[in-house]
């Protein structure tokens, strides 16, 4: 396999497992966004820290974390195994590993946005007879759009980007867990590998400025529509 | 207080290399990282008196980028690669059997462009020609002391390290010492930048510390 | 309906103790700034919990601070016009308004989105931005999101502070109408508009630094000379029934009171139809002797019942014209030249297009 | 002052070309809901860059559209009333007040903070978070707090909607100084009250869907029969000037119109001080002969100049006393029955208690 | 020197760093949140795109990008080295490779927040005469100040647990610019170093348990004093 053959296996993987971090990560960021926004509760700080851990532990020990806990001798990663889903040298395991680092980004972007949202119109809208649930759905939400959507901006471009615990947790098999930051740093590694590296942190640029411009383009529609313009 | 002596070496020198600067009679600072790093940092003024590191070609390409005081490459260690298992293991008898040995787990090594001890592995397994029937089954590490871990936790079945990382794992067990003339030789190369660095160089060199290097389960010098 | 409340509530050094029992119709609570009203409706709608007290609608606890009681908001099916409009900004007019539609109990009759867009003049906003609204456009919209939700008692906190007259003036009779028709819509209502109080309340609450100063049927607490000070001199006054005995062309219709017969223009009500007049003490002029030749032709035999003198130059004179009371504010020197007194006949001059006509509920 | 604007503006289907000048004292801004007041004072404050016009401030220009003028708000030194409060949530009350008095010109006169503390009845909640005010509490800060920023001209869009009756008998009064004190403080004023607007204002300018409709001088705008339908039926009316005379003992003064003496209470003014009369259209009664025994000693012979029929059952008779104008509004059936048409003379009855007293500026 | 010593030098180092990249980073980010969020400018995706580059750039790049530009055989680095700063191999470069890896976090935190903030008061203080800077600092910035402090935790966070980036810049010299994750690093590095690394990653966690609890209890007493509590 050529060099441009490799980067674009890599990128191609990077932008799947980011993919789907975000997707996955999103739901569940939210609802700890708005626990820790709204909700009160002893042990709150306790969440709230452990939330924040990702960014302050070292990447590789995160990845050595999820290895101990996901992997092939720990007891939950058997029985994620025997139910047919392998995290550990596997793809998903980099999805897994991708979430669980851009989660603490994730959820300070949509908690500030939920923060800010003032709560009388949620009031308002329980007047109205609308559940709890509903509230959230229709006015809640919306209303954080701007917030989700930087926090799916901040999770996806962390995701591209992640390589320690990666790495650490699902290794760097070309073509199997190779994923863009891998192979950069795999060619790094190499002397004259500096071309290879450098064509690849191109295309790293290139999704970063793409997926900015995207999440950009979408935030001045939902700011257009509450703007009336 | 004496200036202490600042060396740049290759991770995997971590244990050895700690021991020998402690026997040194100035202090001596070691920062460890890849080797590739480690080149790349001495090119940029890293301020270091001397630098080890676990790559001939990194050297090469060290010595090419004109530093005025690098000194000329010295091999300072050597080491043997060898297959580990978790303790208790029988010996590997064919390395054909590599496979039927996974037994469904994987492979530990180095990454087989990135980190030297992944290419020497890499080259053995090409030689043995089990390569490409193995390589569905790797976990590519990011420096050799990681595939180590892995066998260690019983993460990976197998793994492909140096002996002396072996020799430093009570949790593990050689089961298969891979032939010299599998790869290219390992060697450890150094350069001093400064006369302090050739000092220690030096030193490093004298019988004392390559017992201690022995010690660690690096392999002889051959001269 | 009935609403039977009881607030308890602390802020800092504002207590708040209020009771009142409110009857079908329009419940109007009066008061000044700070006097405690948005936190007695805040009270009743959920969205604020008091320390003590209690909340019964219909026979139903909606809140019991002694057995723990409290109905969420959600589930206590009331509109609430609040005092700032609180519109969706997210949302457009027409998702505004029909918003609560969804909630509203199936069945439950009601004005629709086509009736509301109507009455409050919205066609031309009806797909725009919230931000993009005026004022008043943003007070309609929230009047109009309330309504749609169909509740079994509207709160309206100020809801007409910044509409025009005219509008104002479309808009009461609306709310009348919800009053009076078939759906019988109780409401809560506070306003500092004695006008708009007058006009559309059945009981008026008056409220004063967090306690209730005096209450009951409007009727009765509007011709107290006492709630003078309270409701301001120059909004003082009585509110009266009349029947609508005849309309006729030049638009003049004839009403009769129990003291005799009124001619006033623009009553909107039928013939036979029961309605409320409203007439300002300050609106009547007593005559000693029954004039003649004057553009006002509604002229009352009245017997003075008592003459409070005001603080400052003017005098509360109650009047009794048949079995209704009127309230006269005449000059401290009329009281005097004229020897105004307990037990004097006179006539009362009234104003025939000062009196605001209005149907009356129950 | 003088103030001198032209702006046009265009939101969607909405089109605003509003243009006048408004001189000295309070300049009342009057229409429906939606008619672009707020979008006209914004203009002038410099929040909104219009499409097109000019904004001339004492001289000054503050925006000139062709010239591409453009001063910045914090430039123009006016102070901005806001028809939302806008207080900054995260600064106590005093600091709210107090936040624009270093932007103001050294040595500028104007109140200080206890002053306006005091007048707006603030004592209470000086030290406290503007989100645990009153919707009245809240409009009050954002008064004070424009006051104390010492503008050279008051933007006040429905500042009053939300307080009580007797607040706004405290603050009209204050705002009448600050007109006619030493600082004859400019105001340009929002309001669908008419009868703050008749009390306050000097130049009125009515604005309907985006144009002006009238402007001018308060009285000659009030008093023409044309203004009615804009001003709503009920606040049609006439202004009028008069000199105070004497104060009796019982509270009653005398003041001198040009077409006789009136007696009326609770006027403040000195001896000798101009004031200014408000006489609702509904308020005047017409008499043929001059009566007697009567309550109301305000009786002035007055002569008919026209008689406008209304669309519905009344009619407004347009009446000259001495040099003033007044309006009367009765019924058809009035002005046939006594046979009302002009060059009549006949009585025109006031409640003496029905005007509202006030001084006036220039 | 005992595994004791070292790791308590290097916790010490590392809050160092943090204290410094989160105290220096806080004004720049503030003003790129700022422009952002507020000023239309021609380029901006381009500003936006280069604030998110060090989160989708694997932090290895990042730190060879830096030693690149600031090494000190760069003409920059050498320029600054000439007016006594010293980057490269310097605990100097490690608050820059944490102020660059925390920034796309820092930025996002108050930018988040300023959009949050009504125009309407802004424009409402321009009315009382205070010109753009005095609006800003008297009107925007407590406004958003839950958002400076979520920034400021993030960074913070960010710089303590930062890794890659730093090791590959100013390298692994104990004492000098082995930060906490470079140690950690350093100690699973020998087989039995488990233990020492685990002493560490508890450290962390206290720090990181430490910065949640004291920025929660300070945004905590600024929404009082909003609510009026
Ligand atoms: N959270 C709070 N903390 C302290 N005081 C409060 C709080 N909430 C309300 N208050 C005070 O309670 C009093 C009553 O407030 P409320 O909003 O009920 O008044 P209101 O009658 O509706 O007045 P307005 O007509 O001005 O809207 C006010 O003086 C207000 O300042
Ligand atoms: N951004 C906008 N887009 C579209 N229409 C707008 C916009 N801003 C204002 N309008 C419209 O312009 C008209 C005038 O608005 P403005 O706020 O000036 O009214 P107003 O006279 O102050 O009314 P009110 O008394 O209700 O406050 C309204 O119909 C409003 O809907
Ligand atoms: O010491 Mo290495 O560079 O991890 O093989
Ligand atoms: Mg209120
Ligand atoms: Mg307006």
């Amino acid at each position: 396999m050529t060099a441009d053959a490799a980067a674009w296996q890599a990128l191609g993987l990077s932008l799947w497992v980011a993919f789907w971090a975000t997707l996955l990560a999103m739901p569940l960021a939210l609802w700890v966004a708005w626990l820790l926004a709204r909700v009160p509760f002893r042990g709150k700080w306790l969440l709230n820290a452990a939330v924040h851990l990702p960014l302050v532990l070292p990447p590789v020990v995160t990845g050595y974390l999820l290895l101990l806990s996901f992997g092939r001798s720990a007891p939950l990663g058997r029985a994620l195994e025997a139910v047919g889903l392998q995290l550990a040298f596997h793809w998903t395991g980099a999805v897994l590993a991708a979430i669980v680092m851009g989660f603490p980004l994730m959820v300070r972007a949509m908690r500030l946005a939920i923060e800010a949202v003032d709560p009388k119109l949620e009031a308002a809208a329980a007047t109205l007879g609308a559940p709890r649930t509903h509230v959230f759905a229709r006015v809640t939400l919306p209303l954080i759009a701007p917030g989700i959507l930087a926090g799916a901006v901040m999770g996806f471009a962390k995701a591209m980007g992640e390589f320690g615990a990666t790495i650490t947790f699902v290794a760097n098999i070309p073509g199997q867990t190779q994923t863009l930051p891998s192979a950069i740093w795999t060619a790094l590694q190499i002397p004259g590998g500096e071309s290879a590296a450098l064509f690849m942190v191109a295309l790293a640029c290139l999704v970063a400025v793409a997926a900015v411009v995207i999440s950009e383009a979408l935030a001045r529609r939902v700011a257009a529509r509450i703007a009336g313009a | 207080e004496q200036a202490p002596v600042t060396v740049f070496a290759a991770a995997s020198l971590r244990g050895a290399l700690d021991n020998i600067g402690a026997g040194y009679d100035l202090p001596v600072v070691i920062s460890y990282g890849g080797s590739g790093t480690m080149a790349r940092q001495v090119a940029a003024g890293a301020q270091a008196d001397l630098v080890i590191l676990a790559s001939s070609t990194w050297m090469t390409w060290l010595q090419n980028q004109s530093l005025p005081d690098l000194s000329d490459a010295q091999i300072v260690a050597q080491n043997t690669l060898v297959v580990i298992a978790p303790v208790g293991a029988p010996a590997l008898e064919d390395p054909a059997d590599l496979l039927a040995r996974l037994s469904g787990g994987r492979l530990a090594m180095g990454q087989r462009d990135a980190v030297p001890a992944g290419t020497y592995a890499r080259q053995w397994l090409e030689t043995a020609g089990i390569w490409s029937t193995l390589m569905p089954h790797l976990a590519e590490t990011d420096n050799v002391r990681a595939a180590l871990a892995l066998v260690a936790r019983a993460q990976a079945a197998l793994g492909v390290v140096y002996a002396s990382d072996a020799a430093a794992e009570p949790a593990v067990e050689v089961i298969y010492t891979v032939p010299e003339d599998h790869h290219d030789p390992i060697l450890y190369p150094a350069a001093s930048l400064s006369p302090a660095g050739g000092a220690l160089l030096a030193f490093i060199l004298a019988p004392e510390a390559q017992a201690v290097l022995r010690d660690h389960g690096f392999a002889p010098l051959q001269q | 309906m009935s609403l039977d409340l009881h607030i308890k509530q602390q802020f800092g050094d504002f207590a708040l103790d209020v009771a009142f029992t409110a009857g079908a119709g329009i419940t109007a609570l009066f008061g000044r700034s700070g006097a405690g009203k948005t936190t007695v409706i805040n009270a009743v709608a959920g969205l604020l919990r008091p320390e003590g007290g209690h909340v019964h609608l219909q026979g139903e606890t909606l809140f019991d601070a002694t057995r723990g009681i409290f109905v969420p908001p959600a589930k206590r099916q009331l509109g609430y016009v609040f005092q700032d409009a609180r519109l969706f900004p997210h949302l457009s007019v027409v998702d505004n308004l029909t918003f609560g539609a969804r909630y509203a109990p199936s069945g439950a009759a009601g004005p629709d989105l086509a009736d509301v867009i109507k009455l409050l003049g919205l066609e031309h906003v009806q797909n725009r931005a919230p931000n993009t609204l005026s004022g008043g456009e943003k007070q309609r919209v929230a009047l109009g999101r309330a309504l749609l939700s169909r509740p079994r008692l509207l709160l309206m906190d100020e809801p007409l502070a910044s509409l025009d007259g005219p509008r104002k003036q479309e808009i009461l009779p609306y709310l009348e109408r919800l009053r009076d028709g078939p759906l019988g819509l109780p409401i809560l209502y506070v306003s500092h508009a004695v006008d708009e109080v007058a006009r559309l309340a059945d009981t008026l609450v008056l409220v004063q630094d967090g306690r209730v100063r005096a209450d009951g049927p409007l009727f009765e607490v509007m011709s107290d000379p006492a709630a003078v000070p309270l409701l301001g001199v120059r909004e003082a006054g009585a509110v009266i029934e009349a029947d609508v005995l005849e309309h006729a062309d030049d638009g003049l219709s004839t009403l009769r009171i129990s003291a005799g017969q009124l001619e006033l223009p623009g009553v909107q009500a039928p013939v036979g139809a029961r309605v409320r007049l409203r007439v300002l003490a300050q609106d009547v002029i007593l005559s000693l002797d029954r004039p003649d030749g004057l553009s006002s032709v509604n002229i009352l035999p009245v017997v003075i019942e008592a003459v409070h003198p005001g603080d400052g130059p003017g005098a509360a004179i109650a009047l009794r014209a048949g079995n209704d009371r009127l309230l006269a504010r005449v000059t401290a020197r009329a009281v005097a030249e004229l020897r105004l007194k307990p037990g004097l006949h006179c006539h009362a001059i009234l104003k025939a297009t000062t009196v605001a006509p209005g149907s009356i509920g129950r």
